[in-house]
């Protein structure tokens, strides 16, 4: 995409120079998975959608962030909190909500569902329902980039949570020991669960992957300008065979673990929750920060905002219209040709 | 049902298993749950409600989402006086755990001469068609089945799930136990009094006289809505449900086909290698001589369990095909 | 041997399994090998030895003591474009890999909707005898054999082994790949020219009339040797290795029976809920009404494998106990 | 035992104050797992050991050190490399030959052999044929002692090469949280097996343990009194609930990985094995230390050595003699009463 002079916009009269459109796409990116969850979450409400789902609202500048700043040729792997992924990296959303709905037209012709989602073609190795499942396929992806010497990164997307399992650590040392160009993105959104994050994390997060000799940083989550920049940054290093790193971004989930979870108070206040979408709403920020520099109107956002609903709308529609597929595919796929 | 009480009380299976918890963690201060979101949230499907304000974090203790971790901190504690029952919040999860099951729990007593002891249990899940797709489905309880040193329990209902799981937490060997997480709204009768269930001992959920239909966990509610169905075509069905697959109460479910000289075996698990596989190939030796047909095997579709609603339901055995299966092995059609 | 050659030349298994790995790592630069001490040292069993040399240390990768986490590259890998080759040295450590192969590696085909491949061989070992104890003495191939998506091989002659691991390589899905390592020194003929050997065929190791006895891996020259004392009393067993125990050759081993009325499978794995479970129940459904006899299944017993020497050897099936049972099969004392 | 005025024995006119005596008892321990593993080796190249062992020879020092420290309750844990460590807890020569013999007077009635001694009334929970499988048993431990507040400690002993697998960091971490009474003890010999650990092991060991806030230190394996004192006031520290903590220990095996690996020169020099075992043997260090002192002469370790040699000799003779299980064990033993 489009270098941004954001250092330019510093000083006056350079306004002229910058590039607004960057910001404005990385918005509806934001807006278009914001809109997303939304409309998952009313499916679930009304019995419309089969099984569960893990809403992404309030995380969006991370996924978005991560993806503006890697080639439809990178690898990602998700998470069971994934669509946010999923569309950051490119998918459609007719097709991923007809995922969900478990339709033919889904992109693993519904066989998948919300937490396996999965696009070879925008570079989406899969979303995992197994917390920290995807470190090895997100390292093993790393590790034929480089062996094939395509030049490809992949970036593997994970909660907090997967911290606690013992995987994440042997990859991460075969990570560093072979210099492979894989960037570890811990969401850190406070909770595994229902369980606050410091009630099984001990010790400093940044710590860990600096055992292991891998270059860390930490970003606010809320924020997709930093999120860009500091993965623009990481992802050149990466390329540049500078080795893996890991990138802790700071969020939040708004909403419950899964469409079910409705009363949280008996893990958190509503006014921890109050605090974070009032003040550290990553579309507010931007957009904010947007109008504050003088380069964009509310009504540009509001345009972008109707626009993200009506395409989500147009999908969903597209996916309850959409067949199931095939009986007779039950059994098809188990292997390979 | 022989071994269940008729008074009135009737729990649902969720309910049982707690009942078991608490009673135990009363009668014995060693005994302690550990385990993902097991304190305040009472895990996702709040089987364990409740628990931690009679007992304490430091009894019902929320870990880390490390099952390895978790299995060998039992493992290591049941060896030094402690009754672990760590909670493995999907059977799916079960293969994380599987080196500490099967390299440590399971030898430790043996390599050592019978001098330690593992006294621990391993509470998960099994069962499908809730829409979770296949990392969240799987009934894997061939696996643990399958090593020497591990027992298994697989209940199917509550007065069973409170029996069983007080006899495994009072086991002084490590046991893998096994419930449907589709069957934790299910009501059924469980007395007031204390009882235990011991293992290797299977249940004659219904008796019959033409075919033995045995029967694992949610599958025995499947076995017995065929019966209903065969019973209304004049077949008598048994239904016969080994409560453990390790120890198999081999003789019951022999004798039961000597009886009846026909046998099918219903289990949740993939079919190939599955628990479907051991149980129809004692049946087929021990009853041999007695069998007017193949003991058939009704396993799970060996395919990972597909999230669309549109094909899920095929892959597990239904009571229709049950009783499909049951009237041509009875010569019927 | 129906599917062998027999020109002169002869190799151990342990050459010719390093024979097979050398001739796919040169006709596809994809395949590598990744495992502990794989390089250099070619492994504890020297099955590897000179490899790193041909390849190098790019392709025949020295690994960190991670079961679980080179798997997971493996299965990565596999998905982009390569085609890795597992080394996991012990079939004991299989256990720590199984979340990946089980809920990963087993998956992503079925759960892509086939868009995704996991072209990846886990090579590692199973067999007892060689008093190394319970944790590195295990059989656990049914483990693996369980699970839909998974392929799994249980070569049994250095011909055999070369041309299932070269399919195995060149195959799009996750195989598990099973060396008895007592079996590295036993030799056999290999041809020259190159060959393979397509997954689920049975082999019938020996032509015969009265008995069939079906046998994988190791247990295969068990059952040949017990063939010959039974030739002595005049009884002509067939003995067939499926060679994969999945896909399973049922149609091969059913006939077999069919012919000869009477079957024992014999296997090196635990027999609860083991290979003999599945194949005995395959069978005794399958060739139902042509059986003269019960069919008998010879697993492992089912004790985690002890050091001691006055121990080890009474667990594993032997030539002289298979030999007895089939003469009882066959109605002979 | 007697606690040492070692800092004491600085002071010239000090030194009848000195206790020698606790030093002697810890040469002897180390004479004697080193006559031991020297007899293992003779018995496998006779021919009249099955299976194989892997010799302790070389790092005598830390498995005494450590175990000096500790009390008979406390625990242990051990591994493939364990026979010092059962010694230096306590473990009978006689029954631990018989063991490795597969006899019946064996600590496991010859069903384990010489990679599962245990021993629980010494406190040994077993050694470990797995890599890193005892790290969850022994946090297990000390999870158990913690709840019954019985005051003990449980001590991991694992190689470096155990650093590799996930369970390290998984019970790492929540020994860290639930602030466990367990010491993990890092033998870092420099190999995994015929892999050296630099090409297995990214970034700084230390750094791991102390990501998860465990307090972590570093002794010289090869200086008996420094890993004794460093001990004693680790155990100290953990017994006075301070939580967890991770000592490493530099040392080196002088034999091959087990007792078959003779050429060893593809994978390390001679000049390196000589170097350790001509400079940074712990018995030299600890006898020349004593002589410089004054505290001892030769004669004692020569008269030790003897002893233990004369001790070693009987216990290989005893578990010769000593006659294999019935085969009626075969299946006893599987399921506890
Ligand atoms: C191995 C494993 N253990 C447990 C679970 C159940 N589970 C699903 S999501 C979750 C919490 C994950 O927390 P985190 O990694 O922080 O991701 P978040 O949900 O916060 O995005 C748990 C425990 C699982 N899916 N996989
Ligand atoms: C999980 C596991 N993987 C591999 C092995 C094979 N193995 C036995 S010892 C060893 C090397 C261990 O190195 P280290 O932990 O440093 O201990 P050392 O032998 O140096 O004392 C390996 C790879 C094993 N026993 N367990
Ligand atoms: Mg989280
Ligand atoms: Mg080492």
């Amino acid at each position: 995409m489009t270098k941004m002079a954001d250092d330019r916009a510093a000083g006056p009269g350079s306004r002229l120079k910058l590039d607004v459109e960057p910001y404005l796409h990385m918005y509806q990116q934001m807006a278009r998975i914001r809109a997303f969850e939304e409309k998952v979450n009313e499916l679930y409400t009304g019995a419309q959608m089969p099984g569960l789902a893990h809403l992404y609202i309030g995380e969006e500048a991370i996924a978005v962030g991560v993806c503006e700043a890697l080639t439809p040729q990178d690898y990602i792997t998700s998470t069971h909190r994934g669509h946010g992924h999923c569309l950051a990296k490119g998918a459609s959303v007719n097709r991923m909500f007809a995922e969900l709905l478990g339709k033919e037209a889904g992109y693993c012709r519904g066989k998948g569902g919300s937490m396996h989602i999965a696009d070879i073609e925008s570079g989406n190795l899969g979303a995992n329902a197994i917390v920290g499942g995807s470190a090895g396929i997100a390292t093993g992806a790393a590790f034929s980039a480089k062996h094939l010497g395509d030049g490809r990164v992949a970036v593997c997307f994970f909660g907090e949570g997967a911290l606690g399992q013992g995987l994440m650590y042997e990859v991460m040392n075969m990570a560093s020991l072979w210099s492979l160009p894989v960037i570890y993105v811990c969401e850190n959104n406070h909770y595994n669960e229902y369980t606050h994050f410091s009630e099984s994390t001990a010790g400093d997060i940044t710590a860990r992957p600096k055992a292991f000799g891998i270059h860390t940083e930490t970003v606010d989550g809320q924020d997709v300008r930093a999120v860009y920049k500091t993965m623009a940054r990481l992802v050149e290093r990466v390329r540049g065979d500078g080795g893996p790193v890991f990138l802790l971004c700071d969020t939040y989930r708004y909403r419950g673990h899964h469409v079910g979870d409705i009363d949280r108070t008996y893990y958190r206040s509503k006014e921890e929750e109050q605090e974070w979408m009032t003040n550290r709403d990553p579309l507010k920020i931007l957009s904010g920060w947007l109008v504050d520099q003088g380069l964009a109107d509310q009504e540009i956002f509001d345009q972008i905002t109707a626009e993200a609903k009506a395409e989500i709308e147009a999908g969903a529609d597209f996916a309850i219209n959409a067949p199931y597929p095939g009986i007779s595919e039950v059994d098809q796929h188990v292997y390979a040709e | 049902m022989s071994t269940q009480s008729d008074n009135g009380r009737e729990l649902t299976f969720g309910r049982a298993i707690r009942e078991a918890l608490a009673e135990e963690m009363r009668r014995d201060p060693t005994v302690f749950i550990i385990g993902e979101d097991v304190a305040e949230a009472g895990t996702p499907f709040k089987v364990l409600q409740g628990l931690v304000d009679e007992f304490g974090p430091e009894r019902v203790i929320d870990s880390p989402i490390s099952e390895a971790g978790i299995t060998g901190i039992g493992v290591g504690a049941a060896m030094t006086g402690m009754r672990p029952v760590v909670d493995i919040m999907f059977g799916d999860f079960v293969p994380l755990t599987m080196e500490q099951m099967v390299n440590q729990a399971a030898k430790v007593h043996y390599m050592s001469g019978g001098k330690l002891r593992v006294p621990m249990v391993l509470r998960t899940t099994l069962g499908a068609t809730r829409r979770s797709a296949a990392q969240h489905s799987q009934s894997l309880h061939a696996l643990l089945s399958h090593i020497p040193g591990l027992k298994v329990a697989v209940p199917s209902t509550p007065y069973d799930a409170k029996g069983l799981l007080k006899t495994a937490i009072r086991d002084n060997n490590p046991v893998a136990f096994f419930e449907d997480k589709m069957m934790y709204q299910l009501k059924g009768p469980v007395p007031e009094e204390e009882y235990t269930i011991p293992f290797g001992v299977a249940d004659i959920k219904r008796q019959g006289r033409d075919i033995t239909i045995v029967a694992t966990s949610s599958m025995v509610h499947v076995a017995l809505n065929a019966a209903e169905i065969l019973e209304a075509i004049g077949i008598s069905a048994e239904v016969i449900d080994p409560r453990t697959t390790n120890p198999l109460d081999r003789k019951t479910l022999v004798e039961s086909t000597i009886k009846t000289s026909r046998a099918i075996v219903v289990d949740e698990g993939y079919e190939r290698y599955g628990v479907t596989a051991e149980i129809a190939s004692v049946i087929a030796d021990g009853a041999f001589y007695y069998l007017d047909a193949p003991v058939k095997r009704m396993g799970a579709m060996d395919v990972p369990v597909p999230f669309s609603p549109a094909l899920e339901d095929l892959t597990v055995p239904t009571v229709d095909i049950v009783a499909e299966t049951a009237k041509s092995l009875c010569g019927r059609t």
